[in-house]
């Protein structure tokens, strides 16, 4: 018994730590630039193939990290340059702009891979012993890994000034402009950031989930979700957010039943965002 | 000023000619059928969540036609099909069988879809015409003039248990589904065969259709629980999804899994390192070491060269579906529903999984228990015409 | 009127296709300080944004210290010397007063705003909130702070004493004329005539998109101002 | 009236004469397109007008869908099963009502957040109809529900759709044009300005998103009976999401839009589904282009026939708006040890003043030392950590602008805050209907001729005011402070709170807005309350004066009094433009 309770205390903690990832990129593109990019589960999907391409070309898989973060930048590059910018970053306006972009990139990854499921290969083979329990060594490393970027992205947050840029710019470009902010770089990039965050994303959750053009429609919702819960805009937010959906989804489905754990879920969502519509964290 | 409107007004209105001619023109434009040709209304998945069968549905149809009509076709007439999309909703399908009714003038509908979705085409076609429905479902439906050639629970499980628990030796056993009637159905089946074998079910977990699951939670569990088998009733992403976690965290060695909707293009998806001790209970496996199935095979091959589409038992149900169309007529000589429904009782008639038999509407058939090898199945028991028990008048 | 370090020449231009600016020019000498009045909707803070590169004017140009700048985003006419204070949402909201002080500097610490902060010692006060929760004038001392504090040698600023109080108008007016000593210029959009009165080298007063006068301050009084003003 | 009247005709004769033309198997698919563009008329108000976009009214169509099936299943053949339609319709609109005004209640700005409590819940609601078989038959779906009585074949049906479709976008067309739909729209544009004015923002809003759920409803009642089967997939998000992209290429903003968006992406879909494998890329991109070209959907294409269109017009005759209950005295207001902390700013600190004698009082202090913080503490706007607040001699516990408002507080605020896509004359109406419609008035076209004495002598006094047609947005800063100041005046309140009204405003402007404020004052049993730094203006007008200083009272008095006081001048001097 105690096992089995520390093994879940794990799978709790790992829901929360990959939720926290997948969601990373849409933080930066939601939560910076309030752009609803509903297209962002498609560049999750596009990194796991990513993976998949690299992993079948007989290349290491860390290979593909660099190769899902170019791919996903550079259409992330096209996307803002031809559909955001001219949409002026409107939160609404983009949202219905980036359904269709979702839709067109599915198909065409449909069209180059076809319809079917592709397997990626577990990186990191077998378990490691903690405390005695076994747990799967590539989820451990996943965990760490997320754990690292989420840390490092918190000091860097607060201590480089291009956080406090982007959410000035933001709010007032007229002024940023005026200040200095190149706004349209500054917003080309971060965006792009935000894309290739996703790609990444879709290279570390490739090889446990099925690899095919609609994967990324499981994503989307949760993330959003998260990131309304948590807080938009700060690293504390996307924290927290994962960690309530993706947390309690899981310690619910392990002690009452997963659809239980999923209706909750989307009721504890309602109740944030009824009550406190900023979230945990908000941007200040 | 003027001018520019009445221009604006007049593209207007050629546009609305344009486009009235663009929706309008299919019916003028579609080339003229031979006119006593037999048009079949082919609803596949061209779409939606079930559109990796897609493809495969299309070529195992039209090479059901094709065969047909090298036979002399059905009542002395060829086939010709009409493919529709059976992956939208259940509003939309049914909204496409009219049309094949109305306008296409079909005079049978063949359908691999969900259950949704036939219950919405069941509506509008209402017995007038067959409507012949092939894949895998959970039994319990017996509306006129419809026929199923799938395989329903009783079929899966009857035979297939036993055999699992003398593989495991242990009766142990541990279900997990998703939430929805399918799964539910044939997890009650089960725990009904289940008990009549002594056994046991330790725990059911079911996980919402459509939902981002993540399957720790349960595989933590069932290492915990230790049961002899984990029947599974999941299926696609999460077929996939359950598998590679359950072989994550080291459980293949010593549990044995029985999934209950495996066929090739999942376990592609679930890959080899995480398909030992996994075993799939079903009509068909496109590997069938059967003549008439190397026959199939050989003709989709040769038709469709090295790209032919995987097969499984969700599409090859459609080239069944045109055999088993034409023993009936055979021996009905008509269409009409009641001729029809009459000699459709009690018809045999060979596929490339062997012979199967129609009774109350229902389709017996043999069925292949297959462990994973691989990305490939190994078929380790044939159990011959095991019957639906569907009792459909 | 040539030889200026700062010329608008022949600017025309508005939002969208609508022409609010007419032809308008305007030279700005090293060291000088130019106001700009005339009533509300006259075109004084588009000419403002026209010259600063907000709004592309339709025609004429803008040039710094004789280098062609029209259209020009504002960010690289920052680096070229031209200060920009807008009119309305002068500040980051979402930002500290201390944050909207350092963004763009390396260096995060307030040493160089030390002087601002003797004169305005509101601003140091209240450093650490977010500037949303400003009132209006005090936006308005952190929006002219954070202008001076470029220390450009042009400087565009719209309305700088809306909503301040008299004092601080009075303190504003000393912090422009010091650095004005120091060579910087202004082009400063303003309807309070007692500021006007204290900085202006020149006053030139705007109807209809053109201007209707442009003086040395020495040579116009108060009346006639007034009577241009109230047309 | 008679251009609408006739529209309303002609838009439904062309639906009942379609089905003869193009034959049953269209009469079919239109009948089930028109019941998608019913659910996305609803969408269209609610997001084009209201600008709440819903993201989950799939589940009211869903809701009302498995009630008329029960009601079908259970009454059958009877007539009475026709009740059915309406009761569902009904109880869902009333369902989304109450739904919508709780979430909405005492918030402002809930826009995005609303649209993914919808989302969260037609997710859920998907799942409760999958897995709550007895009720909903699960995934399968409700099936065997027989049609409505009398009406046999697709065709008979389809009348029945296209009558309700064509009223109902004739009722729509109306509310837009009423004075609700100016509500609406004013919600949409600022909110905080329409409580301001006294309206209770949370009710407008939710009474929009009930009409819009009334049609989904509508929609959902119709659907059991066209398909006989009801199946979870309604719930879903794919069929949410569909409403909103039908309405958003249709066109939002317009009556008719939404529902040729779905015709159009209904059809178009259905024609290429079976004929192109790559159709869904086309979809995208038409989608792409209609977003990214036509922002205003397709109706935009539809703009030069506009001019025929059901337009207001600005020379009706105008009629007496009915007179608000005249108090003889103006309105007290009292603060006690007023405490108000943002963060770990103190903004008042234990500030107590109260209003005397005096018709005019001027509020000065350095800057910040929390003078629009006093009036924002008096209305709701900022959150109050301890004291009182009595105004006409009752505490104001919890105070909220709307609530503030109808005690009979105006204010107007130091930017000016009106309704920007909003006409002249729509913002003069939105604030004159204040405090005075009563019952279902928000539905009488009458009420855009209501003019008051007040209203007609700031037109005269601001000219600009009679250019009623233009849009607010097109103001001039100036002109926008007279049109708030003028949307506040004629509410007639018993005090006005004014927040440097003459910021930004020329000489002559603030001569006039003066003289305004000296003739209100004298017409009315009005209190004024006024922040202000110009002196001479202080002088003017003032007939007592409060220096506040760093969040506490300091001094008051007549204008000499206050400059003569040494504490005053320690802190503040004052001067004038």
């Amino acid at each position: 018994m105690e096992a089995l309770l520390f093994t879940q205390g794990l799978n709790v903690i790992y829901e929360a730590l990959i939720l926290a990832i997948l969601v990373l990129g849409l933080a930066v593109v939601m939560g910076l630039l309030n752009v609803l990019n509903i297209a962002h589960g498609e560049f999750i999907m596009i990194g796991a193939y990513a993976a998949y391409v690299v992993q079948r070309a007989g290349l290491p898989y860390l290979l593909a990290i660099p190769a899902a973060a170019l791919v996903c930048g550079a259409i992330g590059l096209v996307v803002e340059r031809c559909l955001i910018r001219p949409l002026h970053y409107e939160p609404f306006e983009t949202l219905l702009a980036t359904w269709g972009l979702g839709l067109l990139l599915r198909k065409c990854v449909e069209l180059a891979f076809g319809r079917g499921y592709r397997s990626v290969e577990i990186p990191i083979r077998g378990s490691l012993s903690l405390f005695g329990e076994s747990y799967p060594a590539y989820r451990l490393a996943l965990m760490a890994v997320a754990a690292l970027v989420l840390a490092s992205l918190f000091i860097w947050y607060r201590r480089a000034p291009t956080g406090a840029r982007i959410r000035a710019m933001v709010g007032n470009p007229v002024l940023a402009e005026a200040v200095g902010i190149r706004t349209r770089e500054l917003a080309r990039n971060t965006f792009i950031t935000g894309t290739a965050f996703a790609g990444v994303a879709g290279v570390m959750v490739a090889p446990l989930t099925p690899v095919e053009p609609f994967m990324g429609l499981t994503f989307i919702v949760n993330s959003f979700f998260a990131l309304v819960v948590g807080g938009m805009g700060t690293v504390a937010g996307l924290f927290a957010g994962a960690t309530i959906i993706g947390g309690l989804q899981s310690v619910l489905s392990a002690a009452v039943s997963p659809t239980s754990a999923y209706i909750a879920m989307l009721l504890i969502s309602i109740l944030f965002l009824w009550q406190r519509p900023r979230g945990l964290f908000p941007r200040p | 000023m003027p001018t520019s409107i009445k221009m604006t007004r007049r593209d207007l209105v050629r546009a609305a000619g344009a486009a009235a001619l663009a929706i309008g023109a299919p019916a003028i434009i579609r080339p003229a059928l031979a006119a006593d040709a037999l048009k079949i209304g082919v609803l596949v998945a061209d779409s939606g969540p079930a559109a990796l069968f897609g493809p495969a549905q299309r070529a195992a149809a039209e090479l059901g036609a094709a065969t047909i009509n090298a036979k002399g076709g059905i009542l002395g007439r060829q086939v010709e099909i009409i493919f529709a999309d059976a992956g939208a909703s259940p509003a939309e399908v049914a909204k496409s069988a009219v049309k094949l009714m109305l306008s296409d003038k079909v005079e049978m509908i063949f359908g691999s879809h969900d259950s949704a979705v036939r219950q919405g085409v069941e509506n509008v076609v209402k017995g007038k015409i067959p409507y012949i429905y092939t894949p895998v479902f959970e039994g319990d439906d017996c509306s006129s003039n419809v026929y199923f050639l799938g395989e329903v629970p009783e079929q899966e499980l009857q035979k297939t248990l036993p055999k699992m628990v003398e593989l495991a030796k242990g009766k142990t056993f541990y279900l997990v589904g998703n939430d929805y009637v399918w799964a539910r159905t044939t997890n009650d089946k089960a725990k009904k065969y289940i008990a009549d074998l002594g056994g046991t079910v330790v725990a059911e977990d079911y996980y919402p259709l459509g939902a981002p699951n993540k399957f720790e939670n349960t595989v933590a569990k069932i290492k915990s629980a230790k049961p002899a088998i984990v029947l599974q009733t999941l299926v696609g992403g999460d077929n996939v999804n359950f598998n590679r976690t359950f072989a994550d965290f080291n459980l293949s060695d010593d549990i044995l899994r029985l999934s209950c909707l495996l066929e090739e293009n999942t376990l592609i998806g679930i890959g080899k390192d995480a398909s030992k001790n996994l075993y799939s209970s079903l009509g068909y496996f496109a590997d069938l070491d059967l003549p008439e199935n190397k026959a199939f095979i050989g003709e989709l091959t040769k038709k469709y060269g090295d790209k032919a589409p995987q097969q499984c038992t969700i599409s090859k149900g459609l080239y069944d579906a045109f055999v088993f169309a034409a023993a009936v007529t055979t021996k009905s000589k008509s269409l009409a529903a009641k001729d029809f429904a009459a000699a459709a009782d009690g018809v045999q008639f060979e596929t490339p999984s062997g012979s199967m038999t129609m009774m109350h509407r229902h389709t017996a058939k043999n069925i292949f228990l297959a462990r994973c090898e691989g990305t490939k199945f190994t078929v380790i028991d044939t159990f011959a015409a095991v019957p639906t028990q569907q009792s459909c008048t | 009127m040539t030889g200026g370090y700062f010329e608008i020449q022949n600017v025309s231009g508005g939002y969208g296709s609508g022409r609010v600016v007419r032809e308008v020019s305007i030279s700005i000498g090293r060291g000088e300080v130019v106001c700009l009045l005339g009533r509300n909707g006259v075109g004084k803070s588009t000419l403002a944004k026209l010259a600063c590169g907000f709004l592309r004017p339709m025609s004429g140009a803008v040039r710094l210290a004789g280098v062609e700048i029209t259209g020009k985003r504002p960010s690289e006419n920052l680096t070229r010397g031209l200060t920009y204070c807008p009119q309305e949402r002068v500040v980051f909201d979402d930002l500290t007063v201390a944050e909207n002080l350092s963004l763009m500097r390396t260096n995060r610490r307030l040493d160089e705003f030390e002087p601002y902060f003797r004169v305005f010692p509101r601003l140091s006060e209240r450093r650490g909130q977010h500037a949303g929760t400003l009132s209006g004038g005090e936006k308005k001392l952190l929006s002219f702070v954070r202008g001076l504090s470029e220390r450009s040698d042009i400087n565009v600023i719209d309305e700088p004493t809306e909503g301040v109080q008299f004092e601080n108008v009075l303190h504003m007016a000393d912090l422009i004329l010091s650095h004005k000593k120091a060579g910087a210029s202004f082009l400063v959009v303003e309807q309070n005539l007692a500021f006007v009165d204290r900085v202006a080298d020149r006053i030139v007063i705007m109807d209809h998109g053109e201007i209707v006068l442009s003086a040395a301050a020495s040579e116009v009084d108060r009346q006639d101002i007034l009577a241009h003003l109230t047309v | 009236m008679a251009y609408f009247l006739v529209r309303s005709i002609l838009i439904l004769a062309f639906l009942i004469l379609i089905p003869p033309l193009l034959g049953e198997f269209w009469a079919y698919q239109l009948g089930l397109y028109f019941i998608y563009g019913l659910a996305a008329l609803g969408v269209g108000l609610t997001w084009g007008q209201a600008g709440i976009l819903p993201l989950g009214q799939g589940m009211f169509v869903a809701i009302a869908a498995y009630l008329t099936a029960h009601g079908l299943l259970a009454f059958g053949s009877s007539p009475i099963a026709y009740l059915a339609l309406p009761a569902a319709s009904v109880l869902v609109a009333v369902l989304a009502f109450a739904f919508a005004a709780l979430v909405f209640r005492g918030r402002f700005e809930q826009g995005p957040s609303f649209s993914l409590i919808t989302l969260a819940l037609t997710l859920a609601a998907f799942q409760v109809a999958n897995g709550w078989s007895s009720v909903t038959g699960g995934f399968n779906g409700l099936r065997n529900i027989p049609g409505l009585p009398g009406l046999d074949g697709f065709l008979d049906l389809y009348y029945l759709i296209a009558i309700l479709l064509g009223l109902s976008i004739a009722a729509v067309d109306y509310l837009l044009h009423a004075p609700i739909g100016v509500l609406w729209r004013a919600a949409a544009d600022n909110e905080r300005r329409l409580a301001f004015l006294g309206y209770d923002v949370a009710v407008i809003k939710a009474a929009a998103f009930a009409t819009a759920s009334g049609l989904a409803g509508l929609a959902g009642a119709l659907y059991a009976p066209q398909q006989n089967l009801v199946t979870p997939d309604l719930a879903g998000f794919a069929f949410s999401g569909d409403l909103v992209i039908f309405a958003a290429v249709g066109g939002r903003a317009t009556v008719l839009g939404p529902v040729i968006g779905a015709i159009v992406v209904g059809v178009l879909s259905a024609e290429l589904r079976d004929r192109f494998p790559w159709w869904e890329i086309g979809i995208a991109l038409f989608f792409i282009v209609v977003v990214l070209r036509l922002p205003g959907g397709l109706m935009t294409l539809f703009a030069p026939l506009r001019r025929f269109s059901f337009a207001r017009t600005a020379t009706r005759a105008r009629s007496a708006a009915p007179g608000k209950p005249r108090i003889a005295t103006s309105l007290s207001v009292a603060f006690e040890d007023v405490r108000v902390r943002v963060g770990d700013v103190t903004i008042l600190d234990g500030l107590s003043v109260r209003t005397g004698e005096e018709a005019v009082l001027c509020v000065i202090g350095p800057n910040g030392a929390g003078k629009t913080s006093t009036l924002n503490v008096m209305t709701g706007m900022l959150p109050r950590r301890g004291g009182r607040i009595v105004i006409d001699g009752a505490d104001v516990l919890r105070p909220q602008p709307a609530i503030v408002a109808n005690r009979g507080v105006a204010r107007k605020f130091q930017t000016p805050s009106v309704f920007p896509k909003l006409t002249i004359d729509e913002n003069l109406s939105v604030a004159l209907w204040a405090g005075r419609w009563r019952g279902l008035d928000v539905l009488r076209l009458g009420l855009f001729a209501w003019t008051s004495p007040l209203l007609e002598e700031m037109r005269r006094r601001f000219q600009f005011l009679n250019a009623g047609t233009r849009p607010a947005s097109a103001l001039s800063h100036g002109e926008r402070q007279i049109l708030e100041l003028t949307m506040a005046l004629i509410t007639e309140p018993r005090m006005l709170l004014l927040d440097e009204p003459c910021a930004g405003l020329s000489h002559e402007e603030t001569a006039a807005v003066i003289d305004a404020i000296q003739w209100a004052r004298g017409e009315l049993n009005l209190r004024i309350i006024i922040i202000e730094h110009d002196m001479e203006l202080v002088r003017r007008l003032a007939d007592r004066v409060v220096v506040l200083h760093q969040g506490r009272f300091l001094a008051d008095g007549s204008v000499e009094e206050v400059q003569r006081n040494p504490e005053v001048r320690a802190v503040y001097i004052g001067g004038s433009r």
